[in-house]
């Protein structure tokens, strides 16, 4: 049993040792041992020029971060979380994501930016951000997140083997979660969504914290009879649509679960892609369970009620299915 | 330019029983909180300012009512200071309506329009910018007040504090800038944030008029923070005081103090600025044991009193969730 | 007949008359006259108190406004174009939209933020941004964008008396354009989408740009017969789903057009809640044209490859007709 | 610290034939691009460069080929000195797929991989980190270079400014920021868009050596930029010169210049820095008139070549729009 924290831990560990080339980055993640203790001792372990501790400057050191991979290192920047990622988002969207273009093909970007993101810890609206739609917009960004123990500590591997820049969005509720780990796949796939259980009735597409919420849910729609397929989306940009429209054409219906506020969001897009190529096989309109379209407030009962739970997507799921 | 400074004329009794009760009520509260917090009572962040104390309470004492303040996530002092009910803000940490940010924003966000506080802001420096703003205003719709803004001396890593200097002194607006020097930023050393540690000399980038203060001395504060005041006032310009402290306690409940030695933390903690200035009063004979022995009594019912009222509020209603995203249209 | 432009100025002009409260804050909206000469002699005829020259400081001056706001001013921050807003989005997204929610009511905004956006003047990757998903993404805000010259010149009016920030987004390749203005109607609603063009065979939804485009289209179509409805939704969030579903709904068919890219798009969101709401109304799937994902390329033959053109929303809606 | 700069040395023939060689060509090819963009052969923006001259190229010849060079939107000139062919760039702003960026960046997007050229950067300040990173990285791979990072006064009141110079003290890498201070950003003039208009006071703010020069003087820019160069060489730290400039045109082709008066360009005109240069040479008697004439006829043919060349060259075809977007994975 490995902790998602130890997941995370171990595959930074795993990517200092194999290659020199790559160094962290970012506020707090030596001396400290990481915001959430994520590098803890990996200072004392690598040294203070491969575990780089950096000030208040996120925009300064993600620039900084996307320099260095010009200059042939593979930086992995921590930006401490999405709430702070905004304040770098011109480096990201101006620079990591359009120099290779931009430059007609002559400087590409491999830089890898993990942040932690989401809800559940009562930190109230500033601190709580579920921000993956922003980062999916943009081309020239590969945006993955890690909603599984697995992806957590297999993740990183192949998106530092990645030329162009890389954002993983790692989630803080899960970091005391206790999971067993199936012995690494060699080399995870960073392009393809991934089915986390099978099912004929409803496809569960969701990512991040819904991956786990849409799991129990399906467990207890089991117990009713009901054989939901959970569709963990990984790679938000690009969209593996294959493995997505494989699903529905499968199941002919869709339940879209996540935290991300509803407008605009990675639901949306999963949506409407399958409207375009699943059009003729629904048996029932996609349905969307999103976040609550307001800046999240600090009290339990709040929070909880700003996102979707295991008992809504079950419900949710019933109500489609009595449908028709 | 800066009148003759407050404290440099002695305390008179009723001074100093205020700042002291000040001082002690910060600090009292905060144990509560802290404890309340391992009873879960409390839950997210909760930054604690304990042996910052002198700074918020030698800083607001030189401020009028119409004056604004912000503050940070570090902010239960300055509130306290400042007047919000002491059991509005621990409501508030409790996540209840009766909080003076209706429960939603706890421990980080205390808001109160009364007393022009604005926050409890969480966004390292993002709230700089906008005091400059609540300075333009002030000065456009020609309102003698200054606003007063607090903030660490990691925040001034940040561009947002480059670009609220530099527009503070351009626009030339009263604005009281106050740097929280307390060495540490999370676990980042002050000598790991700022290649230039000699905070003060940054105002001179902007051209700024700057002053530095041991902030472990309430009335070396409050005689800095007068003048300072003054000067702003005075000159309607901006002001960048550094006020030199240390964090006592753990940067928030989630920080394990890996960064720094037990024995630096004992040796500043003999500089306690509560001690310090009560040996002060009682050298002055401005204080006598009877009534701080009152005041601390008074304190622990006042903490207790917020704790009660705390426990006795209400929690929003789920229907309200969405309440306020948008403000309401009287129609 | 007015430029666009002129009715931006109009409009900037007569908020300056109409309210003392209203200053214009910007780079080189002063002495430069504005970037594009939208706020020309504005500081001849205000004075430096009314039209303020900012430094390149986005972040600063936008957090500034905030302030501002705060403090009972009704400031219309210019930002140059959207393409340097990221470096501001910090304070538009964690302080101006959650504010008031976070302050339990106490602390409204009434912010209004204009910046020039869109691509069409061979700008390149980082000048011709059609960023609007991302702001509409952000609950708190108000989204708006003048994709006619009607809205260039009276949005602003009603923006500035809302008590929420908005934010109005205006379009670069639109200013040269003249047209006749339909007298003033009476306080503009900045809550509703609206119908340009009646049509019953289908329902073009666009916005920005997009909506002259459109028009040209379904002027183009009716020669062949067709009937196209164009809706521009104006309102980019919160959007008016009744106008969205009404159109549809008679229509039974869309055709969703804009030039920000693809993924996670306005144009996805529309045709999700058109999916949730309007489904088996539907007589085909909601189709998609939008910007291509890549970075914006100089050369005007790439430039205009790579947002959508009338030809081809024409050639769309004929084989979306034909479909059944 | 410091060698005895290069240019106090005096300068041999073949070296001042190629500074004024570099100096003529570009004035002579943006003379030529602003005709082209009248003649729409080029469009978007176009940034002349015209009357700052002596920085770019007293600035860049202090540099090694190993060296790294990042510059703004106002780069013809920093492309031209450091070495890219000027058929290239001039087919970049024509949007030719045999352009340096491929045609897709146009005028401020010149990029270089042979000649460590990183742009050509259009958003003010974005580029200074992306220095900082390149010279972290050469520090860590222990390569013996440096990275030449140009910008204009207005970027430094971005935070990004601020970001930059402070990890680059912090870090300790080797970054000659160079700020073109040409009084102007677009139509905001230095005191308005700095409270402290003695920019070379900013660097102490962040414990970073600074010096400024007159950016008119072609041999005082040599001077101060092989010093500072050489100080970073050396120490292994950033340096911060001020080059003081003068931009004769307007800001870009879309400029009425309303803000300022036509006599303030008249009388900068009077320190162009390209005749100044001339009549240096002529007195040190190290060029002959024929020398300077034949330069002249040189210069002239090489940008009608950079012309021809472009009118020669192909559009990329549209199937390629989205190409580069991502790495082509070699399969
Ligand atoms: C922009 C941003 N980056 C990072 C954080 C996480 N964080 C919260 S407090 C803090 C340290 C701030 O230090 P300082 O400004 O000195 O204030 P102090 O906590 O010492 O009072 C950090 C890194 C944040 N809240 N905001
Ligand atoms: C972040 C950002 N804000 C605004 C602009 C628009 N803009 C382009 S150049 C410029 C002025 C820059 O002045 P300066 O840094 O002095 O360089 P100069 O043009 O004088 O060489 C502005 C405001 C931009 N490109 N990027
Ligand atoms: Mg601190
Ligand atoms: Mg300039």
């Amino acid at each position: 049993m490995l902790t998602y924290r130890e997941c995370l831990k171990q595959a930074i560990q795993e990517a200092l040792q194999g290659d020199e080339r790559v160094f962290l980055l970012g506020e707090d993640v030596g001396r400290y041992g990481g915001a959430f203790a994520v590098s803890k001792n990996l200072l004392q372990e690598f040294g203070p020029e491969r575990i780089l501790d950096t000030p208040l400057s996120e925009a300064g050191f993600v620039g900084a971060g996307i320099g260095a991979a010009l200059g042939g290192m593979r930086p992995i920047v921590e930006i401490m979380t999405v709430n702070f990622s905004l304040l770098a988002l011109d480096q990201i969207a101006n620079n990591a994501a359009t120099l290779l273009h931009m430059s007609g093909g002559q400087f590409n970007v491999p830089l890898v930016i993990r942040m932690s993101a989401g809800i559940g810890k009562q930190l109230a609206a500033q601190h709580s951000h579920s921000w993956e739609p922003l980062f999916a917009h943009l081309p020239g960004l590969r945006i993955l997140s890690a909603g599984t123990h697995q992806d957590a500590r297999y993740m990183l591997a192949p998106a530092l083997l990645d030329p162009d820049p890389v954002i993983i969005f790692e989630y803080t509720s899960l970091l005391n979660l206790e999971k067993e780990l199936s012995e690494a796949a060699d080399a995870v796939d960073i392009s393809k969504a991934s089915v986390r259980r099978e099912g004929k009735d409803i496809s569960l597409i969701t990512y991040g914290t819904g991956v786990y919420k849409a799991l129990e849910a399906a467990e207890e729609l089991a117990t009713a009879g009901i054989e939901a397929e959970v569709l963990d989306l990984r790679i938000l940009r690009p969209l593996d649509d294959d493995t997505i429209m494989a699903s529905v054409s499968k199941t002919n219906r869709a339940l879209l679960v996540e935290d991300a506020s509803r407008s605009v969001s990675i639901s949306s897009e999963v949506s409407t892609r399958i409207m375009e190529k699943c059009f003729y096989e629904l048996d029932a309109p996609v349905a969307r369970l999103c976040g609550a379209e307001v800046p999240i407030p600090y009290p339990k009962h709040l929070e909880d009620a700003a996102v979707p739970q295991p008992a809504q997507i079950v419900s949710m799921v019933k109500k489609i299915l009595q449908h028709d | 330019m800066a009148q003759t400074p407050k404290s440099t004329t002695p305390l008179s009794p009723e001074q100093a029983r205020k700042l002291l009760h000040q001082m002690i009520l910060v600090r009292r509260f905060e144990e509560k909180a802290a404890e309340m917090y391992t009873k879960t009572k409390i839950r997210g962040f909760l930054h604690l300012y304990i042996g910052e104390e002198a700074v918020a309470v030698g800083v607001l004492q030189a401020l009028r009512a119409e004056d604004n303040v912000l503050a940070t996530y570090r902010e239960h002092g300055h509130a306290l200071v400042r007047g919000i009910d002491p059991g509005k803000i621990m409501a508030e940490m409790y996540g209840r309506l009766e909080g003076c940010s209706r429960g939603r924003g706890g421990s980080m966000h205390l808001f109160d329009s009364k007393t022009k506080f604005y926050g409890g802001n969480a966004i390292v420096a993002g709230h700089l910018a906008m005091a400059v703003g609540l300075a333009l205003a002030d000065k456009k719709m020609k309102r003698d007040q200054l606003t007063c803004c607090f903030f660490g001396e990691g925040a001034m890593a940040e561009g947002a504090f480059h670009e609220a200097m530099n527009l503070a002194a351009l626009w030339q607006v009263p604005v009281l800038f106050v740097c929280e020097n307390n060495l540490y930023a999370m676990g980042t050393a002050l000598r790991y944030t700022h290649a230039q540690t000699n905070l003060e000399l940054k105002g001179a980038a902007y051209g700024i008029a700057s002053s530095s203060v041991d902030g472990m001395d309430l009335l070396a504060v409050m005689q800095a923070a007068n003048m300072a005041a003054e000067a702003v006032r005075s000159t309607g310009q901006p002001h960048f005081l550094v006020c030199n402290t240390y964090r006592f306690r753990a940067h928030s409940m989630f920080d394990a103090e890996l960064y720094r030695e037990k024995s630096e933390v004992e040796e500043w903690k003999k500089r306690d600025p509560i001690p310090g200035f009560l040996n002060y009063l009682m050298q002055q004979q401005v204080l006598t044991d009877v009534e701080f022995k009152n005041i601390e009594t008074q304190v622990e019912k006042e903490v207790q009193d917020a704790v009660d009222f705390a426990e006795t509020c209400s929690w929003e209603p789920v229907e309200e969730l969405t309440r306020y995203t948008y403000s309401e249209r009287k129609s």
